[in-house]
């Protein structure tokens, strides 16, 4: 993971090709959700060790944002794809 | 006669004589010699000073493990300190020096250290030195600091040239050695694209020391003839004097090539070193083994080296490292490097070897003392004897050189990098490669493979695996015959008891067999704190030659097997790189690219003053004649827009393209303000926030058409804005139609102004720009007299009449000087962004010094731009958290001196007046400040508590720092124009 | 007063003094290519590439899953736009002032480039008419191979002197010369 | 056994075989009055006050691996006290503090050497940002000066000043900041706290925490289950693993700084420096080698090791600001991971269990914070009351808008 990603629409590029944005778990809750999910969703984060869902941006690429899935220990990646692909385990917060 | 160059042998040029010195002494060697063989082969056995002893050190090895012989190669910018003379490729005028010594390598005060040894044991800092309290920094500290250390730096430039560089391919070969030239050869033959890296200057490893034939050839000769038709592939290539110094996720390496280091003058059109990153399919280390030395008393003399390196020396540099050689071995190296020896005519004094029996052939009239050990050795510049035991009866044994063979352990450094430890193997008796999966194996003797056939054929056997994973594996390679190879195997020794002197584990470091077991006593352990108290394995070779015999010794120490000890951490690098290599070109002036705006010579042209502005250079200031400081330029420059008109660079803003059906919609939900419903041919000020509540950065979005926007943000945030609107876009409401590109490089943009603005630009443009036709925040599409069509902004960053006009970058030049000849009548003059700066102070508008982070919209007046009425807005929902509500928040407010003539630095904090500068009594701080040339004063912004109520109070400004204080009173933020009658005109 | 409109190639204060003959190794700076961003709507991005890809006079080059630029040296730029603006649920924006196109060729060429980007550009990997935006010299760049031994880089005019700087360094070893070509 | 000259002559005229072992290495007792999960500087620390400032002895520290295994041995090890906020500049001032006179306080020579600090600056912009820094440390009696250009050059004179791509325009000067010998740290802490009673437990690993009507009442372990009245977390970048054993929501992302230590070479570099055009700092120790690093990796990891990108990264900003080091070789590098907090200041706090103590959050700045970190949290432990200086380091100050954003880039863990 952490020198090379393969980005789905322009194959594989090196890390200082990319930002990263961080946990891409989270969703943005709607407008009118509680305060608390508004609070979970901006400052509480899983933080697993192990597998791990991240947002990365293909800044000097396609400029579209990633979700790089991989072990944040072994540093192992188990798939790349673009955001809009991205489908969030588990339920909805 | 002691160490001297045979007359024949060796893979030596002897028709090429070099020239090269050592501590100004002038010597001669021959192509193809080390710096280290051409010494050995003048008889200089002693090249450098231990670390903390400062104890007499000769060679140990003849490869990239010593830890003794560094050196500082070359002098002046160009010096090269700690330098391992036995990879240091011998070149005409090579000027080494040694180090950590003085006055002399040879009469070294240092040394004192060394009679001082009882006092100065493992970790003895740590409990002295503590009283009194001051002595510490003043007197012991700054003596162990001179004390310490190895080789100096000059600390100047570097005058060479360096690079780095990207390579791909299916097999990365790490090591040219028997397997490693084997791998490559069976990869190569079938076509895949390899690449063969090997730290030496020729390749051939341990072939080139070797006495065995290859093929029928001798090993040498057969290592050539494989690198000659490798050369010959298109798909191979081989990179020496390559380290692979790093293994990286993903089978990403990183490699450091010494492309110039051993050359006389070097070329300014190469590197001297390059960096690759190589990204390999597959990779196979053969990076060989590393022989280990016995831990006995007295090890450490000038002369004590390994067998395999006196073999190196020997068979590869024809020289021979002794004119009487002692051998000391638990194993079959030791009785080749006997037999080599003799075969060249030196004389082999003994064979001790630690077993009580061996089936290694001893070469004839030689002794062998089984079951011996050595305890001391005698001499101090060079050892002179060895006192030998067996059985308890010691026997003084004379001789200049000891070869010594403690066994071998597998260099299986790179597949340790990422997280897997080393198993130990009770068969080998060494650590070996952990499974890292399956594309990247170890071969030959860094898999543990013992002996020369053996070597060979595993390195074409993990090629064959190699091409299997590629799925192109099409037949195998013959493995060519070896005759006359010994056996290497060995028994256990990892140290001789009953030592009469320190017996080193960790030569470079003095770690001695006696601060292990000091280690032991005192709780440290764990293999990890040994190594951290004792410092073990800490030195410039990081252990490689001691970091096993320091765990067997624990091991032994502690009753268990070296298994359960395990070894330290295995980290980049594998041997020293330079800052330069790592750094590449991108230093000095070349340290970060540079962003040219197109105007860029339009302002030289008018001879602006630069300053950088993130990659930017922006034009600051326009000197005139006459003009002393930069101050008097800016209060001009001020003066002169507020009563004419100027014309300042404002192409650095950040400008994105945003077309869609749903590219109102979006913006407004990205700024706090609404944008539903502003018309086209419009600009509007918007806000943009984090989702935190707080102020991102603000900017103008202006609506070309339906649905076509145009944003600017701030310089700084240009790129970070960008990525917001795309993060937002795809992943928040991907819905939206509505896409973005940046056209920031596409224009030239400058801004006009001044009360005289509109009759200046309407000399340039054909269109109507009367107040009625193109009133403030008007944004449309325009043409040029001349034809050229523009994008004009009436949108105003000073307070005055402004027009921005943007028109395609090329031609930004030509159109700044159409606009500077329209103005010349009205005195238009150019401006920069200290003017810029001090216009929007005056006026009271924010930039990144007070949106620094940690404001809100309302801490900075713009408390109304919250347009809390919206559905849905980033940020919205935690701006209105208590914290970030709460009335005794920081906010935007105005200052000036009581006293005209003090002036106010931004960075200043604010007291309430009369309160003593303390925690609980600071009010706030300057965010900007300056002189105004409209008002005749110092004016500031500034973010006081609760600030918007204290309007009019004194305050006082406090500088400490700087050592000022001035009162000031509280006022408006806005000093220019607080009607904004101006902008309407 | 009608304005005097002088085009200037951010690269002229980069490239001065006498033209020497190209080596082998050569680099050239395109002064006057029309090149336009064009961005599909979602949903309709196979249609506008089909589109790019059958327009004359354009190379379109690929970057990113529904952008592109659309590059010409042979037609000017409003004919360009005529052309583009014809191709429906795309946005279409003048860049050529925004971008600086330069050509590299010659045998060293693939070992100059890897001294500038990270992608394998191995005949195998990267063949003739792939073209992708990345990582060139510190800038994002578009590369195209536009044969055995010739790429097209595009990147921004801001960065334009920057990466040509970079490049000819990467070019010392192979004798890289440079120039403007019409 | 007392440290000191004597000791040292005494113990060598015996050959040195009478030193005794720094701490015991005892069997856990069922039951302790209070457990700190982790041994590193933090945890250690934390023991060590306990037991001296507190008078509470029945403690045990567990560590999953050896004393001092994490960031406590991986740092850089500078202490300095330049922080700008109220909520960070009392705390790191008394941590300095403390640092000036711990070697005679737990007598064990941590090299403390206050050998100043250089924040260089390149820009009006960063000027005014220092000034506003060093003008709110000297408001709280903190040593600051604001040197220009040819003062720093007279410091430095080997620092890039005449072709730089951002010229040094002057810097924030903090005399009292400094390095301390990182592992002599934790074994001075981790000695004294034994000498006090206090258990090292080392190989050691939480496994459960167990609770009994809402509280805790001890930890389940690799070594058994161990009961305790109050239990206080400090394990840095292993705090989420950890605090999910309680159900604790934290707001911590895991991220992985690599450090790098060059060859030996003689004293060139006096002071910490940090270079205010990119992230590289860098010191020399005692010992010759210069102590440097920059940014974090910017991706979530647990792993102790980085990325060639930053590597290089780092050594471009290092030569661009010393260009002298250029053939200077690097020897070693490594990677300490770091609880991130999402406004990049630590919490040292209750928690919602009543008997819960937490201490986290350090980003990469935990390691001069040690004294003061211990010294606060075991002040909190043993008063269930914040000590003044931490009193803004809460856990719900991100739910109150009260957040410490030291470096103001919002709630993105890996740009603070």
């Amino acid at each position: 993971m952490a020198s090379l990603i393969t980005c789905p629409h322009c194959g594989t590029r090196p890390k200082e090709e990319f930002s990263i944005r961080g946990a891409a778990a989270p969703k943005r809750p709607s407008p009118t959700a509680k305060d608390e999910a508004w609070h979970r969703y901006v400052y509480v984060r899983d933080n697993p060790k192990g597998r791990y869902e991240e947002y990365w941006h293909h800044e000097a690429g396609c400029r579209r944002f990633l979700v790089v899935e991989r072990d944040n220990l072994t540093h192992e990646v188990f798939g790349v794809t673009d955001a809009a692909e991205f489908k969030r385990g588990g339920a909805a917060e | 006669m002691t160490s001297y160059r045979l007359g024949s042998g060796g893979a030596i040029n002897r028709g090429q004589s070099l020239s090269f010195t050592f501590d100004g002494r002038t010597y001669k060697g021959f192509e193809g010699d080390t710096l280290a063989s051409a010494l050995l082969a003048n008889d200089q056995m002693l090249m450098a000073r231990s670390f903390k002893y400062h104890r007499p050190r000769g060679v140990v090895t003849a490869g990239s493990a010593e830890p003794n012989a560094l050196m500082t190669i070359g002098s002046g910018a160009r010096a090269e300190p700690n330098a391992r003379a036995t990879v240091v490729e011998l070149y005409n005028g090579l000027a080494a020096t040694s180090q950590n010594r003085w006055p002399s390598l040879k009469r070294d005060f240092g040394a004192v250290n060394d009679l001082f040894s009882p006092f100065l044991g493992a970790g003895f800092y740590y409990k002295t030195f503590m009283w009194p309290g001051v002595f510490w920094e003043k007197l012991y500290e700054p003596l162990i600091r001179r004390a310490a250390g190895l080789g100096k730096i000059a600390m100047q430039a570097d005058p060479d040239r360096y690079e780095k560089s990207w390579a791909h391919c299916d097999l990365l070969v790490i090591g040219a050695g028997p397997a490693g030239l084997m791998a490559t050869l069976a990869a190569g033959r079938a076509g895949v694209r390899v690449i063969l890296a090997d730290e030496g200057f020729r390749f051939g490893g341990s072939l080139l020391s070797e006495s065995a034939a290859v093929g029928g050839r001798p090993a040498a000769e057969f290592a050539a003839e494989v690198v000659e038709e490798l050369a010959s592939l298109p798909n191979v290539t081989l990179m020496p004097r390559t380290t692979v110094f790093g293994w990286y996720d993903d089978m990403v390496f990183g490699a450091v090539e010494r492309v110039q280091k051993h050359v006389a003058s070097p070329s300014p059109d190469l590197p001297m070193e390059r960096l690759w990153r190589i990204v390999a399919k597959q990779a196979i280390l053969a990076a060989g083994a590393e022989e280990r030395p016995i831990v006995f008393g007295g090890n450490d003399k000038p002369g004590v080296m390994t067998a395999g390196a006196a073999r190196t020396y020997l068979n590869r540099y024809g020289v021979a490292v002794g004119g009487k050689v002692a051998i000391f071995t638990n194993g079959g190296s030791g009785y080749r490097t006997a037999a080599d020896l003799v075969a060249q005519g030196v004389d082999v004094t003994a064979i001790i070897d630690a077993r009580p029996q061996s089936a290694d052939p001893v070469p004839e009239s030689i002794r062998v003392i089984h079951n011996g050990s050595v305890i001391a050795t005698k001499g101090r510049h060079r050892i002179e004897g060895l006192i030998a035991e067996r059985s308890g009866l010691e026997e003084v044994i004379g001789c200049d050189a000891l070869a010594m063979s403690g066994g071998w352990s597998p260099i299986v450094h790179l597949m340790c990098q990422r997280g897997a430890k080393p198993v130990w193997s009770d068969e080998k008796q060494a650590f070996l490669a952990p499974d890292v999966g399956s594309a990247f194996a170890a071969a030959g003797a860094a898999a543990g493979r013992a002996s020369l056939s053996e070597c060979l054929k595993d390195g074409a056997a993990k090629a064959h695996a190699a091409l299997d994973a590629l799925g192109r594996l099409v037949g195998s390679i013959d493995i060519p015959e070896v005759e006359g190879e010994y056996d290497p195997a060995f028994a256990p020794l990892w140290y001789v008891p009953g030592a009469r002197d320190k017996a080193f584990v960790d030569f470079q470091n003095d770690v001695h067999v006696g601060d292990l077991g000091l280690a032991q006593r005192e709780g440290f352990r764990h293999i990890e704190h040994t190594k951290r108290y004792t410092t073990a394995g800490m030195a410039t070779d990081q252990g490689k030659l001691g970091n096993v015999n320091t765990a067997a010794i624990v091991a032994g120490m502690r009753g268990v097997s070296p298994a359960e000890i395990g070894t330290t951490t295995f980290r980049p690098f594998y041997t020293p790189v330079s800052f330069g290599a790592l750094a590449g070109a991108a230093r000095a002036e070349r340290a970060a690219p540079v962003k040219t705006s197109p105007l860029h010579g339009w302002a030289r042209k008018n001879g602006a003053a630069f300053v950088e502005s993130g990659l930017w250079y922006r034009s600051a200031w326009f000197p005139r004649e006459g003009e002393k400081t930069w101050r008097e330029s800016v209060d001009r420059e001020v003066l002169n827009v507020r009563a004419n008109a100027g014309l300042c660079d404002v192409s650095t803003l950040g400008k994105i393209e945003i077309f869609g059906r749903g590219a109102a919609e979006f913006l407004d939900r990205i700024y706090s303000n609404g944008f539903l419903k502003l018309p086209v041919g419009r600009a509007r000020y918007g806000l943009m926030l984090r989702e935190d509540g707080i102020v991102f950065d603000d900017g103008t979005a202006s609506r070309l058409s339906e649905n076509h926007f145009v944003m600017t943000t701030t310089t700084a945030y240009a790129a970070e804005v960008l990525t917001h609107l795309e993060f937002s876009a795809q992943t928040f409401w991907p819905e939206l139609d509505v896409r973005f590109v940046s056209s920031t490089d596409q224009w030239a943009q400058m801004s006009l102004a001044g009360p005289k603005a509109r009759i200046i630009m309407s000399r340039v443009v054909q269109d109507d720009i009367s107040d009625a036709a193109f009133p403030f925040l008007a944004a449309r599409e325009v043409t040029l007299r001349g034809g050229l069509k523009a994008r004009l902004f009436r949108i105003s960053f000073s307070g005055e009449l402004a027009y921005e006009l943007a028109v395609p970058a090329g031609y930004g030049e030509a159109v700044a000087d159409a606009v500077m000849d329209a103005g010349h009548e009205e005195e238009i003059c150019a401006y920069g962004v200290e003017a810029l700066n001090v216009l929007r102070i005056e006026k009271g508008h924010i930039t990144h010094s007070e949106l620094d982070g940690r404001t809100t919209a309302d801490d900075v007046g713009l408390g109304r731009m919250m347009a809390m009425q919206k559905p849905d807005f980033i940020g919205k929902r935690l701006s209105t958290r208590f914290g970030l509500t709460a009335a005794d928040r920081l906010q935007l407010v105005g200052l000036k001196p009581i006293e005209a003539d003090k002036d106010i630095k931004a960075g200043a904090h604010l007291l309430k007046d009369g309160a003593k500068p303390s925690l609980a009594n600071d009010q706030g701080f300057v965010s900007s400040a300056c002189f105004s040339p409209t008002l005749g004063h110092f004016i500031a912004l500034a973010m006081l508590k609760s600030g918007r109520e204290r309007i009019g109070e004194r305050i006082m400004v406090w500088d400490g720092l700087r050592g000022s204080e001035v009162p000031c009173e509280v006022c408006p933020p806005v000093f220019v124009d607080p009607e904004n009658s101006k902008l309407h005109l | 007063m009608s304005i005097h409109l002088l085009h200037r190639h951010v690269l002229e204060d980069h490239i001065s003094g006498f033209e020497t003959d190209p080596n082998p190794n050569h680099l050239s700076v395109i002064r006057r290519p029309v090149i336009f961003s064009v961005l599909a709507r979602a949903g309709h991005e196979a249609e506008v590439a089909e589109a790019l890809w059958n327009a004359e006079d354009v190379a379109p080059r690929l970057c990113g899953p529904y952008e592109w630029l659309a590059v010409s040296r042979t037609v000017g730029a409003e004919t360009v736009e005529a052309m583009l603006s014809e191709i429906a649920n795309a946005s279409v924006i003048d860049q050529s002032d925004g971008r600086v196109l330069m050509e590299i060729s010659g045998p060293g060429v693939r070992k100059i480039l890897a001294g500038c980007v990270a992608v394998d550009l191995h005949p195998e990997v990267f063949e003739e008419g792939r073209s992708a935006t990345m990582l060139c010299c510190h800038a994002a760049a578009n590369i195209a191979r536009t044969g055995k031994d010739t790429f097209e880089i595009i990147v921004p005019r801001s960065l334009a002197g920057s990466v040509f700087e970079a490049l000819m360094e990467m070019g010392r070893e192979h004798a890289l010369t440079r120039g403007f070509a019409d | 056994m007392r440290y000191s000259a004597y000791s040292i002559f005494k113990e060598a005229l015996s050959g040195n075989r009478m030193w005794k072992p720094a701490w015991r290495e005892p069997q856990p007792k069922p039951h302790y009055d209070v457990i700190i999960v982790g041994g590193g500087g933090h945890g250690l620390a934390t023991a060590y006050y306990l037991a001296k400032e507190f008078g509470i002895t029945n403690v045990a520290v567990l560590e999953k691996g050896y004393l001092g295994s994490g960031n406590v041995g991986r740092n850089t090890t500078i202490i300095r006290s330049n922080y700008l906020l109220e909520g960070n500049n009392p705390f790191y001032e008394f941590s300095l503090k403390l640092w000036e006179g711990l070697e005679r306080d737990f007598n064990y020579n941590a090299m403390v050497s206050q050998r100043g600090i250089l924040n260089l600056f390149h820009s009006d912009g960063q000027r005014d940002a220092h000034a506003r820094k060093g003008n709110g440390m000297r408001i709280h009696g903190v040593d600051a000066e604001l040197l220009d250009r040819e003062q720093v050059r007279r410091k430095a004179p080997y620092l890039n000043f005449d072709h730089a791509r951002f010229p040094i325009m002057g810097a924030l000067y903090q005399k009292r900041a400094g390095t301390v010998r990182h592992d002599a740290v934790a074994w001075g802490y981790g000695r004294g706290a034994d000498a006090r009673g206090v258990d090292l437990i080392q190989h050691c690993e939480v496994t459960g925490i167990r609770r009994e009507n809402g509280l805790v009442v001890g930890v389940e372990t690799t070594r058994g289950f161990i009961g305790c009245n109050k239990l206080a977390l400090a394990a840095a970048g292993n705090t989420t693993t950890v605090g999910r054993m309680a159900d604790l929501e934290l707001p911590i992302e895991t991220h992985v700084l690599q450090a790098f230590v060059s060859e030996g070479l003689k004293p060139v570099v006096d002071h910490v420096i940090t270079y205010g055009a990119g992230h590289f700092y860098i010191s020399q120790s005692d010992k010759g080698g210069l102590v440097f690093g920059a940014e974090i990796d910017f991706y979530s990891s647990y792993a102790q090791r980085g990325n060639l990108q930053t590597v290089e990264h780092t050594m471009e900003e290092g030569v661009s600001l010393i260009p002298g080091l250029s053939r200077a070789k690097v020897l070693r590098s490594w990677g300490g991971v770091m609880d991130m907090s999402m406004d990049g200041s630590p919490i040292i706090d209750r928690t919602p269990i009543d008997n819960l103590y937490l201490n986290c959050g350090w980003c990469y700045g935990g390691f001069k914070a040690t004294p003061a970190s211990g010294f606060c949290f075991a002040h909190l432990i043993a008063k269930n009351e914040t000590h003044h200086v931490s009193r803004f380091m809460r856990l719900d100050r991100f739910e109150r808008g009260y957040t410490i954003d030291e470096a103001g880039r919002g709630p993105q863990p890996n740009l603070h």
